[in-house]
């Protein structure tokens, strides 16, 4: 029993940490939100340093690493609110390295991994996904539907650009007819996605909480920091309580997917859910800790709520992974009753 | 107990119904200007058929309107969607503030200008360093001659690049305790002290302001309530703004409900037993409100102030209001967040709900110490 | 539009608090639940007083009031907990009065008037009620089953009393088969029953809320009276906020049942959840208050806690209700919209 | 990361699996007295077969276990419905303090009765006057020869009728400031100056007492740690009381949930969506508890120290526990609240687990200034 990463994850979260405090602060989120464009160049970075192809197998040019390794990035990257196409093209390509055929991962793994030709990945309902990550500039789309996905390549889908309250990502509606099923364990690439895109709401959720309890230190009223108040103290508490489940949750679905996948339905279930309540009530919370401040444009806090509110709603909302976990557990409690 | 209206509210309420049917403006266009001329228009509309300002005294112009009939002009409105007036500071806060605190003189200049719509008001209370704690702010006045040179920054203050006047709070003495030394004044806003910068919100609007004051000119009749008596006045001025802002605010809420699951209902998803579970605690709490924003009315009619509910309907609406926006934008899928629909950006709004008009904490502070008599922090 | 009692019945209030004050104190509600047994003759004070039938009409005995008179009287024996077959009695007074024939009032009205031959009520399920307010004393018990309610007269009942976890209360489980249907508006009758019920938990509220404020003004720690500590005074602020919202929607149902029948259904939904909800919460939240103490046995609090715990079960809890809210808003909007 | 058990810890659980199988000793009989009984002949059994103390190191007769370990030991415990052993307090506590901050004769005097059960031992630190701020508390201890003198009250001391030692906190320095001036001491229950009354809680079980101390008297070579030293000694009992005691509560909200999810499936309730919805966010916290503490487990093993989550668990669970029970009793339906059920009686117990042990708000603040280096209340 070892809760905790190995030093060459730890490197990898320092590493990550690191670089995007330089490439991907506070100005650089705000200047790609307001332009409504990424900044490519970054994307550029992280391709060159392997990040896109960190989870993919070796021998379509990636590294070969786990869930657990892209999980670290995903965190790190919510963490700096990068404006980047990585999300969607890592779940993109956890659908297809799990679920493809030896073709599709042949055919468009080596560019999700190089990050030359992006994948994206969402729920749709009759051919038509309404709000999908990154779809305008992706090579390929996923659309999963009940429990078939099906692989789209761009230029057979419908896609129309979207705006929505986050800029800092790019979203399109999709829609599309035919395109190739996945043949493989959809459920499970599915379980993987899941857990991805956890990591980024615990990331975002981790630095949300930090710039409250910065600005509850630093605000005075009543000539006391606010920090001093219980109001504003217990919410903060309230944070960590929240974001740290989150992050117990969401580091068991990587675990789950890299080394017990008997596990990574139930996991990754709890973690798509507890990460997506943790990001909205801390990113929530954290604007009401920073007052009339927290409402306006000029703070950051909003970007963050605003990202934390469209990935919550992806691959299903929190009401279906409850469901999910009742029912799994019913049944293997029901399995350990009749042993 | 009589939850209907009576004869003459009845009769109020008919008679504006009728006015408003007759003369309702249509949609608000869009942009912001264009928004605040075509609400400025309907105020003057409002004004020369006598219902700008239902709630004020007839000597005042107004129609001298009981508390009830005044909520409910912001029901009728708000039930017809038509525009809530342009100075709407102006009506609920400087005409109330300067028919307690004004002279006879600030009265006769002021009063018909805001009930008109001619000259709009907005309020200077609001500074960086003073949010939840008024009483601390730092704008300072000083005397030259006859007048007085305000100098410092305000913050929220919504309207300021449409208003003539502004009703502004400073510190006007250095010696004196937190809460003495504050005076409230008239100010002009068409001079050159005097610079708006608007303040975008997280929505992408700037319905508010920031105000740089630098040596800003106050004549001294100009003064409210007295020099150094500015805390008093301005307490004025916030117990008129939550009095009459809650029950447009609770009409606002139940419209806005009545708009979801009549969404809800056309998309077939009111047989999903969890939505509507969370509609129904929804609908309890809009209930609520709206009952018990009205028991506060009875209880100001009858005994002059509302009693412990009355402190509650701003911390209601605001939460119910935010839980509404986040179970919209839930319930109605993630096209809800795409600029096709509107409840994205109402969610967004909602944020401010539980920090605009004093935080909820504030709130529950002033509830504690006043309502409860539980010891004040210390 | 004047949401105030008229002055005889704030005389009714001031009247019923003075004397509860004195005849159920906590020390003659402590002797009740320690004993499980009722103090009889504070029933036989209040059946003298004319509560009993206080809603009933003239023609069978009683005061002739309306459900706003009752509810008064309910909240005030809520807010001192009387241990009493009161509730009950008028409840199952309601269910007769507003369901039955002319007949079955007749017959069971004078008695339930008078509190000399009692009634009660309770949801049941093929034939049988788990859990039913003084069944046992009764002459009379109704059972609603499904949109029926069916009267029984307590011989032709099996009645089995029952331990709870609120002793003060006598409870049981009546079975029984047959009975007379009563023939009238049963959901409007249950209306009246559940704003009866619903006034009972908000004085249980307003008196556990009293009682934490006070506590909180006097325990001091860290040389401070806890009451100045807002991790107890906001959490003294929200009592207020659910008591008072619950007495809003209740007063509402009290005067819908007198004066707007059309608004009762919907008005008793709301009351009934709110009422339920601010009980469960503000007992809970008076215990934590009272901290160690409010656990003990010896303090007050949890009696209210008990009671609050099977009210809220009583006539169907707040999931039914919040169900039928949106039923009845859905309705009404559909009809204004087709207007 | 490896949250598997490797192999030794894998091993530890199967022998420890076998043997507790081998050895179940049945349902605990009813009775208070009976079941005190029983829990102290389970304790001898264990400690016989070298079970007693797992977590104690092998020179003082335990197995050097691991935390894991040791946790795996009440999960085993839990998981097939056996009691705890009867001496609890003085395992988890009284142990290890005495490890810490003992002589080599109190260590070798009192550590194998623990272990064995032959002597219980009981914890006398709240009071009724000092309950959140232990540091408060009044009970006081003056030197008479080589022994001191304790007058006082003790509160929510467990087992105090089956105990042969108290671990005692009094006043030794009046003049000290507040936390300094404490002395930790091993109390002596059985001498006439100690009186025992139950404390009767809401469920109306007495699982804690009132200890009235009258000159109670204490020798010397009874004082932990030195004399004034106390509030240090006692912290080191209270880190323990956390982190061990957090474990085997969580072990106990699985086992409640589990048996919950049966009885609602054999009922065909999970069919209802709220209810399996309710559910499936319980399991969600239930299991972000057991994933949290083995984070803690995990930071304390490789760092000395658990993580920003290791303050968590407590505060996890009793909310957790709180939410379980009353959703257990609404769900059940009302015969969850009768004498047949043990639900409404597990309800009720649960109430006091926000209070227990640090009262949630206490937690916050320890959380909100010692973890989020947020400024101190003043």
């Amino acid at each position: 029993m070892n809760f905790d990463f190995t030093e060459d994850q730890h490197e990898i979260k320092r590493t990550a940490r690191e670089l995007l405090a330089k490439r991907s602060g506070p100005e650089q989120v705000r200047e790609a939100a307001e332009g409504e464009a990424y900044d490519m160049s970054l994307f550029v970075e992280l391709r060159k340093l392997g990040w896109t192809g960190i989870a993919i197998d070796e021998q379509y040019g990636g590294a070969g690493l786990g869930v657990v390794e892209l999980m670290i990035l995903c965190e790190e990257l919510g963490y700096a609110l990068a404006a980047s196409p990585f999300l969607a093209n890592a779940l993109g390509g956890l659908m297809i390295e799990h679920a493809g055929s030896d073709d599709q991962r042949a055919k468009w793994l080596p560019g999700i991994a190089s990050g030359e030709a992006t994948a994206t990945v969402a729920f749709a309902s009759g051919g038509t996904a309404q709000v999908v990550p990154d779809a305008d500039g992706a090579a390929v789309i996923v659309l999963i539907e009940g429990d078939e996905a099906t692989l789209i390549a761009r230029d057979d889908a419908q896609v129309e650009p979207l705006i929505t309250i986050d800029p800092t990502r790019r979203y399109a509606r999709v829609s599309a007819s035919g395109g190739e099923p996945l043949p493989g364990d959809v459920a499970s690439a599915l379980a993987r996605a899941e857990v991805a895109l956890s990591a980024e709401m615990v990331g975002i959720a981790q630095r949300t909480q930090e710039m409250a309890i910065e600005y509850a230190k630093e605000r005075k009223q009543f000539d006391t920091p606010i920090g001093a108040f219980q109001a504003i103290s217990h919410r903060c508490a309230q944070m960590l309580f929240d974001t740290e489940g989150a992050r117990s949750a969401t580091y068991f679905g990587g675990w789950a997917a890299d080394a017990d996948e008997s596990q990574l339905a139930f996991a990754a279930a709890i973690a798509k859910a507890a990460a997506s309540e943790a990001a909205l009530s801390v990113t929530a919370s954290s604007i009401q800790v920073h007052g009339g401040i927290g409402f306006t444009w000029e703070a950051d806090v909003h970007w963050f709520f605003k990202r934390a509110q469209l990935d919550a709603t992806m691959l299903g909302g929190t009401g279906k992974q409850r469901a999910r976990v009742t029912q799994l557990t019913a049944a293997s409690l029901a399995t350990a009753g009749a042993a | 107990m009589d939850l209907t209206f009576n004869e003459s509210e009845s009769a109020f309420r008919d008679e504006l119904r009728d006015w408003i049917k007759a003369n309702h403006p249509g949609e608000e266009p869009a942009g912001e200007d264009e928004g605040y001329a075509f609400r400025r228009d309907w105020q003057r509309q409002l004004y020369k058929a006598g219902w700008a300002a239902v709630h004020w005294p007839t000597e005042y112009g107004g129609r001298d309107a009981t508390l009830v009939e005044a909520a409910i002009f912001n029901e009728e409105l708000a039930r017809a969607r038509a525009p809530f007036p342009a100075n709407v500071l102006g009506l609920l806060l400087a005409g109330p503030t300067l028919m307690t605190w004004g002279t006879d003189e600030q009265r006769q200049r002021y009063l018909d200008p805001i009930m008109s719509g001619d000259e709009i008001w907005c309020q200077g209370f609001s500074e960086p360093e003073a949010g939840s704690d008024l009483a601390s702010l730092k704008s300072k006045a000083v005397r030259d001659g006859d007048d007085w040179l305000v100098t410092g920054q305000k913050v929220w203050t919504s309207g300021a690049q449409y208003s003539k006047w502004c009703m502004l709070v400073a510190r006007t003495d250095f010696d004196a305790p937190k809460h003495k030394g504050l005076t409230y004044f008239i100010l002009d806003m068409e001079q050159e002290g005097v610079e708006i910068r608007p303040l975008r919100q997280i929505t992408g609007d700037s319905e508010f302001n920031e105000l740089f004051l630098e040596n800003a000119r106050i004549p001294a009749e100009n003064v409210v309530g007295g020099a150094g008596n500015g805390w008093t006045v301005a307490l004025t001025t916030l117990m008129n703004e939550r009095a009459g802002l809650a029950f447009g605010l609770q009409v606002g809420m139940t419209v806005a409900l009545d708009e979801l699951t009549e969404q809800l209902a056309a998309a077939g998803k009111l047989d999903d037993p969890m939505i509507a579970d969370e509609l129904g605690a929804l609908r309890i709490k809009c209930e609520i409100l709206r009952l018990t924003a009205y028991r506060g009315l009875t209880a100001t009619m009858k005994y002059g102030q509302p009693g412990p509910e009355g402190s509650l309907t701003k911390w209601m609406w605001s939460q119910g209001n935010q839980e509404l926006m986040q179970f919209a934008t839930k319930a109605l899928g993630p096209q809800a967040l795409t600029g096709s629909s509107t409840w994205g950006r109402a969610m967004l709004r909602s944020r401010g709900n539980s920090i605009e008009g004093g935080t909820t904490e504030v709130l529950k502070n002033i509830i504690a110490e006043r309502v409860l008599g539980l010891p004040r922090k210390k």
